[in-house]
């Protein structure tokens, strides 16, 4: 196989990976983490200019070039992040120089599972690799060894992996669909061949395997009944994991789960996947507003905000149509951005104060100016408030919603106003008011986090028509 | 909003251009234009000199703290205006006896009707639902996994009443 | 493909599902995990006779990777790490046995229900595998739900996997792939379960997940 | 060729309008004062006040914080703008659609709000007592506005001046009832916002009475100079709003050529004068009000307000 930019995606963390898990030393193996997405990410740049043909298990289309370019910026901001994080949690004694470097392997190991599952063409590959990043996250969320980490990262063990069996039967009920249509063996698993062929498959199987899917899937993206593991494992593990875990497991999950929802639109027979998938998402969104309210841990609170957009995101998805994919695509886009930027500011303000309680935190904007305003600005943009980036996405998601269908849109409406509500809430004392509790030093790199938020801020107010057009396209292939 | 395509950027029209249009950008724009043309056009031509002195409020520069300008002497107007037909205003003047050392009291009770017909139930409703639903966060592991069961199983019998 | 064939295969997928009730039943732990070996081994048998009927070699792999993992190594593992650990003996069901037994009846119609009414052109076999399958499923996920001892719920995730594996093999001509994958799966999560036993040793004196639940992140 | 013609009518438009306040309010002035049979300061005292102000230096008081400084020039460049997008002498400026009535209002209003805080800064009594009775009028101003536009807008189907003044100046409006009332109701709404003679005295030092002037109580030089401006802008404003909704006559059109933008301007400078007599007529038959009295008399306003759209809406013609 001739190196292009599709094995260079896979290639590149497995190989760091490796080496990571070699070397010793703190400060090289970062440098070498940052250098290794840095790589990944000019690969995945390269998609957009050049394309390789889908083979049997390997694909490279607009929709997933859009997923993978994506993954690949946060992977590398998020690895600059880790850099003082992890210095900082070095010095402090939290984590000792193996787990560092095994934390460092297994960074590269998640982003080439979850590049894995994006350039998947074949649905058991897919289903393989959405695994492998499980079980990397399970282990990352657990490396604190604490009571709460090992019990969050038994939950989420013991919950992912249910998750994951259930998408597997819904795999299996796929290829049993294809089967009598594409003929047995590999062929049968391709995606590229399944949508075309979609039409002649029995839509009796297709609806059920897309209830395993959805639920299987569905608990990695932290849809509501299914979520329980999702604020924990956030709240327990490193916070550059949160940022990863909240910025982009959850998408690969979501894009697992759209690659089969146009399987099933492309069937005329089988049932519209978008009612299972509103009904999900608006749960998601009302019961993660409400949750908000009583939270007491930082990273938690932020994880059910997490729950929360995942919940618009998949509204969104399941209205359809291309002004509502639109929408989907742009939010989740934002969300992954701002999302990680608040997990960068969250990880530094936890190191300064020494704690995630936000009963122990206060005046944060007296004390660190520039963590608490970015905190704030953080904050601010994923309440969805103009003028940045979620904004405009959450307003394309309602006005879509009320001229399609006005009853779900109010209660969208009244989700979004909770959560809003609710994060201001905390904010407030978080960031402002009577400094409270210790005053540590920062060593804290800002670049990734307000990189991100400039990002989202120009987003908010100017897009560019490429950019547009772009992601018009891609929401009219998602139909 | 079919006018609204192919319009500028950050330009608001509802229907047509004819009808009403905003522009903020421009506006913006056109008020940090004269702003600043006037600042420079000041400072430029006429004089730039600034002094610090005290307060002149009138003649009486030296400001007590009983004469702080607070929120509620800054609503009085409005609740002077309004009292009566909107917030219900009650007054209890009591004014002691002669000989009497006490000093007066002049009560004012004011109900606000959109705290009270608004805010306030949406706020015990958030709260009732906030505590009610948080108990979900302390279930054990069998409890939620008893969770995506029971999701699984209402699924499948959605399936199987539905097909 | 003959009658008899057929027959065996639904005989074998059938049995698993017995054998999935017993393990329901089951209130002892030595006991849970010989007829989990039990499960595993009928489990082989059946992968090795769909590798027989459908002439593909590769699923005797399969079959011999659920005899000797699933079968004998985890079995006899976790027999070693119930004795170094001390674990209570017996278990403790969350419902009662009528009850779970109900459900359970109640989970085995609802998959008959929805497969059998799903695939009409699907050849017989693997209908009646997938059914079965459906089925082994859904009575692993009630014995994780109904027991509150780690071991427990571990079996009963492993049998729920027991089924994935019934109906890949059922899919006829389903790649390899999928086969060493589920089995790779298994192993990995073994390994994993056994680094978190190990470190829930190592800081508690149970495996009862109880003792786990008494730090859900914000204590009330 | 077009455009720049175009960008000088709407520079000229700002240029005139802001070269004329200052003499509308010495006009006004010059009247009352010759009403009342006095000499009256010359007409262009107000020009020789700004000077005057622009050229002594300001003292600004020791607990003034960065904003109240910067105030003046918001409130200035708010005004201004509002002012240079109603028409005088020509319809369908460059910049006209950028802004609708509506807008105006609101550009006006958040003059409003700045000067506001710029009573509050300092923390006197006597700024927050012009800040917060200030607040009070346009608590009730505003709606009263909102309404008139409402009627306006039905009347002519649109908020944009520019097309709002070729309606009113077509031969089909006709008389109605509802613009009868909007008229009076837009008159008693540009006394009140203007701080005319039955709300407020733009004369008077009277600490107890006064709301504009307790406002920019703290105020000196060249700042002072610009919040006098912008009151001459805003009087300017409303005549001119007036003007152009109420008697739209020789106004020129969007399309015309230049020989009748003579005559359009001859005929603005006309209907300012009509209408600076005007107002001096009533100030000086008048008295002013309590404070108190004041939402009484705005809520007449906007009665009249609620008043024209029902009538509006209740029959299409009248």
């Amino acid at each position: 196989m001739t190196f292009d930019a599709l094995t260079g995606v896979l290639v590149v963390p497995a190989a760091a990976a490796a080496l990571l898990a070699a070397l010793p030393g703190y400060r090289l193996t970062a440098r070498l983490n940052v250098a290794a997405t840095t790589l990944t990410l000019l690969c995945a740049l390269s998609l957009f200019f050049k394309r390789p043909h889908a083979g049997a298990y390997l694909l490279a289309d607009d929709l997933n070039s859009t997923f993978i370019v994506l993954t690949a910026f946060v992977g590398f901001t998020t690895s600059v992040f880790s850099l003082s994080y992890i210095g900082h949690e070095l010095e402090t004694g939290r984590l000792t120089p193996p787990f560092v470097r095994f934390y460092h392997a297994m960074y590269q190991v998640l982003m080439f599972a979850m590049n894995l599952a994006l350039v998947a063409n074949n649905i058991g590959l897919m289903w393989v690799a959405i695994e492998l990043a499980t079980l990397t996250t399970v282990l990352m969320v657990g490396i604190y060894r604490t009571h709460e980490a090992l019990e969050a990262a038994w939950k989420y063990f013991i919950l992912g992996s249910v998750g994951i069996a259930l998408a597997l039967f819904g795999t299996i009920l796929v290829y049993m669909a294809a089967r009598p249509v594409v003929g047995e063996g590999l062929n049968a698993m391709v995606w590229t061949l399944l949508v075309t062929r979609a039409r002649d498959f029995d839509p009796a199987l297709l609806n059920l395997a897309f209830v395993f899917l959805l639920l299987g899937y569905g608990t990695k993206v932290g849809l509501a009944p299914l979520h329980a593991w999702l604020p924990d494992a956030h709240a327990e593990g490193p916070t550059p994991i949160s940022a990863v875990l909240s910025g982009l497991l959850l998408n690969v999950a979501l894009y697992a789960l759209l690659r089969f929802k146009m399987l099933l639109a492309a069937n005329p027979g089988a049932l519209a996947p978008g009612p299972l998938m509103v009904a999900l998402g608006l749960l998601s969104l009302v019961f993660a507003a409400f949750m908000l309210y009583r939270r007491r841990d930082i990273k938690r609170m932020f994880a059910y905000s997490s729950i929360e957009h995942m919940g618009i995101i998949t509204f969104a998805f399941g209205m359809g149509g291309p002004l509502a994919n639109f929408a989907g695509l742009l939010h989740m886009t934002m969300h992954s951005l701002t999302k990680s930027a608040i997990f960068f500011a969250v990880g530094h303000v936890a190191q300064v104060k020494n704690t995630q309680r936000i009963a122990d935190m206060g005046g944060l904007t007296e004390t660190h100016p520039v963590l608490g305003w970015g905190l704030v600005l953080g904050v601010v943009a994923i309440a969805g408030l103009p003028p940045l980036g979620i904004f405009m996405s959450e307003f394309l998601v309602v006005s879509s919603t009320f001229a399609r269908a006005p009853l779900l849109a109010m209660v969208l409406v009244f989700g979004l106003l909770i959560g809003l509500a609710g994060l201001f809430l905390r904010l407030n004392s978080i960031a402002f008011g009577e400094p409270r509790g210790p005053a540590g030093k920062t060593q804290a790199s800002y670049v990734p986090m307000f990189a991100h938020l400039a990002l989202v801020l120009i987003a908010g107010i100017y897009m560019p028509p490429a950019l547009v057009a772009w992601f018009y396209n891609v929401a009219g292939l998602l139909g | 909003m079919p006018a609204q395509i192919g319009t500028q950027w950050l330009s608001i029209v509802p229907i047509a251009a004819s009808r009403s249009s905003y522009d903020g950008l421009l506006v913006f724009l056109f008020m940090v234009i004269s702003g600043t043309l006037a600042a420079f056009a000041i400072h430029r031509l006429a004089s730039d000199r600034l002094r610090r002195a005290p307060a002149w409020d009138c003649g009486y520069p030296d400001a007590s703290p009983a004469t702080q300008y607070t929120a509620m002497s800054f609503a009085q107007p409005m609740r002077r205006v309004f009292g009566t037909v909107v917030f219900h205003a009650r007054e209890h003047g009591e004014m002691p006896p002669p000989g009497d050392t006490r000093p007066a009291q002049l009560e004012v009770e004011l109900s606000d009707p959109i705290w009270d017909l608004l805010y306030a139930p949406l706020v015990t409703g958030v709260g009732f639902a906030a505590d009610h639903l948080n108990r979900l966060q302390f279930l054990t592991i069998r409890q939620f996994l008893s969770l995506v069961f029971g999701a699984l199983v209402i699924l499948l019998l959605v399936l199987a009443v539905w097909s | 493909m003959s009658r008899l064939d057929f027959d065996i295969a639904h005989f074998l997928a059938g049995l698993l599902v017995l054998i999935s009730f017993v393990e329901l039943y089951q209130d002892r732990l030595y006991a849970l995990l010989n007829i989990y070996a039990l499960h595993a081994l009928t489990l082989a048998a059946s992968v090795a006779w769909q590798a027989f009927i459908q002439d593909a070699p590769h699923l005797y792999v399969t079959a011999a990777i659920a005899l000797l993992f699933k079968a004998i190594v985890i079995p006899v593992s976790l027999h070693r790490i119930i004795v170094r650990l001390g674990i209570h003996r017996e278990i403790e069901k969350v419902v009662s046995v009528g009850g779970t037994m109900l459900a359970g009846m109640g989970l085995v119609a609802l998959s008959m229900v929805v497969m059998l009414r799903v695939t009409h052109g699907a050849d017989p076999l693997a209908r009646e595998d997938l059914a079965f399958a459906l089925s082994v499923v859904l009575l692993g996920l009630l014995i994780m739900v109904t027991r509150r001892n780690a071991v427990g719920q571990v079996v009963g995730f492993m049998s729920l996997e027991n089924g994935l594996v019934l109906a890949a093999t059922g899919a006829k001509g389903m790649p390899l792939v999928v086969e060493i994958s589920v089995a790779f799966s298994i192993l990995i999560a073994f390994i994993v379960i056994g680094i978190f036993l190990f470190r829930i040793r190592e800081r508690f004196d149970t495996v009862d997940i109880r003792a786990l639940d008494r730090f859900r992140g914000e204590r009330r | 060729m077009v455009v720049i013609r175009d960008f000088a009518i709407q520079g000229a438009q700002m240029l005139l309008v802001l070269s004329l306040a200052p003499l509308f309010t010495g006009f006004v002035r010059k009247v009352k004062a010759r009403l009342l049979r006095r000499q009256g300061p010359p007409l262009i005292q107000p020009y020789l006040d700004l000077v005057r102000l622009t050229r002594k230096e300001v003292v600004l008081a020791d607990t003034a914080s960065w904003l109240f400084r910067i105030i003046p020039y918001l409130v200035f460049a708010a005004t201004w703008v509002a002012a240079s997008l109603v028409p005088t002498f020509r319809t369908g400026l460059l910049f006209s659609w950028s802004a609708d009535l509506i807008a105006i209002i609101a550009l006006l209003g958040s003059g409003r709000f700045f000067l506001a805080l710029a009573g509050l800064d300092v923390g006197t009594s006597f700024g927050g007592i012009g800040s917060s009775r200030e607040m009070m009028i346009t608590s009730l101003a505003e709606p009263a506005m909102i309404m008139i536009v409402f009627t306006l807008a039905l009347i002519a189907g649109s908020t944009q001046l520019s097309t709002v003044a070729e309606f009113m100046a077509s031969p089909q409006v006709g008389l109605r009832v509802s613009l009868g009332l909007a008229l009076v109701g837009l008159i008693m709404v540009a006394i009140a916002e203007n701080g005319r003679v039955p709300i407020d005295n733009p004369a008077t030092h009277l600490e107890l009475t006064m709301v504009h002037e307790a406002m920019v109580l703290e105020y000196s030089g060249r700042h002072l100079a610009l919040l006098e401006l912008s009151a001459s802008l805003k009087l300017i404003l409303y005549v001119s709003l007036l003007a152009c909704l109420f008697a739209p006559w020789g106004i020129e059109a969007a399309g015309a050529l230049a020989p009748t933008l003579a005559i359009g301007v001859a005929a603005y400078v006309g209907k300012l004068a009509v209408g600076g007599f005007l107002l001096a007529l009533f100030e000086t038959s008048i008295a002013k009000m309590r404070v108190f009295r004041v939402p009484e008399f705005l809520g007449v306003a906007l009665m009249l307000g609620l008043l024209a759209t029902l009538l509006r809406f209740v029959s299409g013609s009248f």
